[in-house]
């Protein structure tokens, strides 16, 4: 299963502040291993935010994404003790979702 | 059968408005879920632009860059953010025009959410970059030349 | 030839250990820890380590001068070792040059051998103004024919050189690329001609 | 249990002293740039010299720019986290933690314990840098074998390093410390000897040696900046930056794989993982860098 995203979410004055770290690949479908085979494509392809029960951030991704992406954004409508919850989903299908309390 | 099978295979918008009726799918959800594969493999601004849901791009000044150096040391990763100014800003776009496909992300925007949004790209090369916004369903881009450099010692 | 100094040396240790120490040390502790903490890995073998005259010497000297002598003395036997092309030509194409020039691939023990090497100027040089990229351990090369003439002295300079680093500046940081088998002479007179042809970008 | 065959330090020592290897101040020691020698009349007429200084380079200032980006959001906080929870896990044919490793300030103790390495360590006899003792305690404590403890030193896309997770999490631990390397045991002062000799031996085909890059002033590889790790001042600023999440490889780097592929690049064979010598290239270059605040794990392009 894949690791556990870092996420931060920061109260910015009226406005939260949310930095994204996650752990995946993003394998292009072009690289070589040592052997020389082609490893597979396999990338997240989206991503959804959420606070409260609405979105505030929806991202659809192509292998063109690094490794290990970042993603920062800003969002009103929140305050400290909030819950901000962040799933991505890859094209195998797999899933990973993680929270973070707004401090 | 999983989920994104049963789009597929039954190709589109009544059966995903149908699940979504049933309670299978909330809305916001299947947004996200259909990952649109015609602008993922576009091969430059227009044709990307088009599989986006546009006719064609008008350059904006209201579209900045933001932590998007001139020179990347290393194109593995690429800081790139995109800022819009532009009014009911619902979507922005990255694209890298030399990239095998342009399109890198896509970030829907909604309501009370600033249309500013940071992330970091693969580029193969030197190559200009847009960034694409659409409000009001209108499209916006603006361009940004990132030169990536060679590095170290091994080659 | 090895056996016989080795004898010889052996035979001279009784009566003087501490000259015949400065002529073939005995591996001190450090040179043994130093060999032990490598091992053999593709092409690289542990053969690497093991230093020529110039090499111990240059060792001996990196942070202090080394004196005129020992300099003259490496540099006039390395000179010797520099077979010039048999048909006096220098000059190669610059354009395949220019891509010897840019790669840093070869001799590492994750690289096919079977692959030419690159000479990854650079990596040190400042060459073609075109390209951003360029490392200062080394002079700035541009314009290199431009500045000295499109002389075939210049060229043949040029040629030496690249072979052999150390045939013209004793403990210099370049690799001899010539003389330890990194580049073909094909791949030297390439280099050449982009530093000596008027067409070539470091001349523009 | 791996220790090697150690002849006592004082014979060492004695020896070393012959080679001139015991240079007192080594850490201010400077290289003049060889003194060239026997060139043709021709060069007289050299090329300007190299590139102003870098401040005044606007490709130099973009590539600041550029590592200034990155700086915020490092994915290095991935192998914290994961380092963290392997370092609390029960793990090994003994089933226990590494709770009660000893870094060096006693059982457990993780923060501020990277930057006094290298350091002896009485249980082994032996000067151990981090990944060296994290192997001592996979053995001693979980029951790993030695061969178990030091598979997979650095990771790839198929195979995940536990060592560079655990890694990640000890360094994380000692950020804002000042590097504090001890020279008072005699073991210790022979590994810094040996490391400083390894730093300045030139071999392989290119004739390079660590000091070949890396004992003189601003210079750069292509627009990398190479540190002179003989001097304090940048002995510190690169010491205290590793490990490091390299953006080339989507990987955190420990120290033992800076040394590891610095080595490669140099042409050299490879260099083993926890080898008495890159140990003591650590002790030569942490010492080095003694003063200087630890800042890791940093990220590099």
């Amino acid at each position: 299963m894949a690791d556990p995203m870092r996420i931060r979410a920061q109260m910015a004055g009226s406005m939260v502040d949310v930095r994204v770290l996650m752990a995946h690949e993003m394998e292009t479908g072009q690289r070589r291993d040592a052997a020389g085979k082609i490893v597979p494509a396999w990338y997240i392809q989206s991503v959804t935010a959420t606070c409260n029960g609405k979105t505030v951030l929806s991202a659809q991704w192509g292998p063109a994404v690094s490794k290990n992406p970042f993603l920062s954004f800003r969002f009103s409508g929140a305050k400290a003790g909030d819950k901000v919850i962040v799933t991505w989903t890859d094209n195998k299908g797999d899933k990973r979702t993680d929270e973070a309390v707004i401090s | 059968m999983n989920r994104r099978e049963v789009l597929k295979a039954s190709g589109g918008t009544t059966v995903m408005a149908l699940m979504i009726s049933v309670g299978l799918l909330k809305s916001g959800d299947a947004a996200a879920q259909e990952w649109n594969k015609n602008a993922f493999e576009a091969k430059n601004l227009n044709d990307t632009v088009k599989a986006l849901g546009g006719t064609a791009a008008t350059e904006s000044k209201d579209i900045t860059f933001v932590n998007a150096p001139d020179i990347a040391e290393n194109g593995a990763v690429v800081p790139v953010g995109v800022q819009s100014k532009i009014p009911k800003t619902e979507m922005i776009a990255i694209l890298v025009e030399k990239n095998p496909n342009s399109l890198s992300a896509s970030f829907t925007i909604p309501d009370g959410t600033e249309a500013t949004v940071s992330t970091r790209v693969k580029m193969g090369q030197t190559s200009n970059v847009h960034a694409v916004v659409k409000a009001e369903g209108k499209f916006y881009y603006a361009t940004k030349e990132i030169k990536v450099t060679l590095g170290g010692c091994g080659g | 030839m090895k056996t016989t100094y080795l004898m010889a040396t052996l035979a001279l240790v009784a009566a003087t250990s501490a000259q015949a120490q400065t002529k073939a040390p005995a591996p001190d502790r450090a040179t043994q820890v130093m060999k032990a903490s490598f091992k053999e890995r593709g092409q690289a073998k542990l053969d690497r380590l093991n230093q020529d005259k110039a090499m111990e010497l240059c060792t001996k000297y990196t942070t202090t001068p080394i004196p005129r002598k020992l300099a003259a003395e490496i540099e006039a036997e390395n000179v010797k070792t520099i077979p010039f092309p048999a048909d006096g030509k220098y000059l190669g194409d610059w354009k395949a040059g220019e891509r010897i020039a840019q790669s840093g691939v070869g001799m590492q023990f994750t690289d096919n051998p079977a692959n030419p090497s690159g000479a990854n100027c650079y990596a040190c040089h400042k060459l073609a103004p075109q390209e951003l990229s360029y490392g200062t351990i080394g002079s700035s090369l541009y314009q290199f024919g431009k500045l000295r003439g499109y002389s075939p002295d210049i060229a043949k300079y040029a040629y030496g050189k690249i072979y052999n680093s150390q045939a013209y500046a004793a403990c210099s940081n370049m690799p001899r690329f010539g003389h330890n088998k990194v580049l073909t002479e094909t791949q030297i007179k390439d280099l050449v001609a982009l530093l000596m042809d008027p067409e070539s970008p470091v001349n523009k | 249990m791996y220790r090697t065959t150690t002849p006592t330090a004082a014979k060492w020592l004695a020896a070393a002293a012959t080679f001139g290897l015991i240079v007192a101040g080594a850490v201010g020691a400077q290289a003049p740039a060889p003194k060239a020698a026997g060139k043709p009349a021709a060069t007289a007429k050299a090329a300007p010299a190299p590139a102003p200084a870098k401040s005044t380079d606007p490709t130099v200032r973009e590539i600041e720019k550029y590592r200034e980006a990155l700086a915020d959001g490092n994915p290095a906080d991935l192998w914290e986290v994961r380092g963290e929870e392997l370092w609390k896990q029960k793990r090994g044919p003994k089933n226990a933690s590494l709770e009660k490793c000893d870094l060096g300030l006693g059982e457990g103790v993780v923060k501020g314990a990277y930057a006094k390495l290298p350091r002896y360590f009485e249980d082994t006899d032996r000067v151990q840098d981090l990944e060296s003792r994290l192997v001592t305690c996979m053995v001693m404590l979980q029951g790993f074998s030695y061969d178990q403890a030091k598979r997979a030193p650095f990771g790839s896309p198929e195979n995940k390093s536990n060592m560079e997770a655990l890694v990640a999490y000890a360094t994380a631990n000692s950020r804002g410390a000042k590097m504090n390397v001890s020279l008072s045991h005699p073991k210790e002062k022979e590994a810094y000897a040996i490391g400083k000799k390894m730093f300045f031996h030139r071999g392989g085909p290119h004739d390079f040696s660590c000091a070949t890059c890396h004992a003189q002033d601003n210079i750069r590889i292509r627009l990398q900046d190479l540190p002179n790790l003989t001097k304090q001042e940048p002995a510190q600023r690169a010491y205290t930056s590793w490990p490091a999440y390299r953006v080339s490889q989507g990987e955190l780097r420990s120290f033992q794989w800076r040394l590891f592929d610095c080595f490669r690049q140099q042409r050299f064979p490879e260099l083993d993982f926890t080898s008495e010598g890159s140990v003591a290239l650590t002790t030569y270059l942490a010492r080095n860098a003694n003063g200087g605040i630890f800042n890791a794990p940093a990220i590099k392009r």
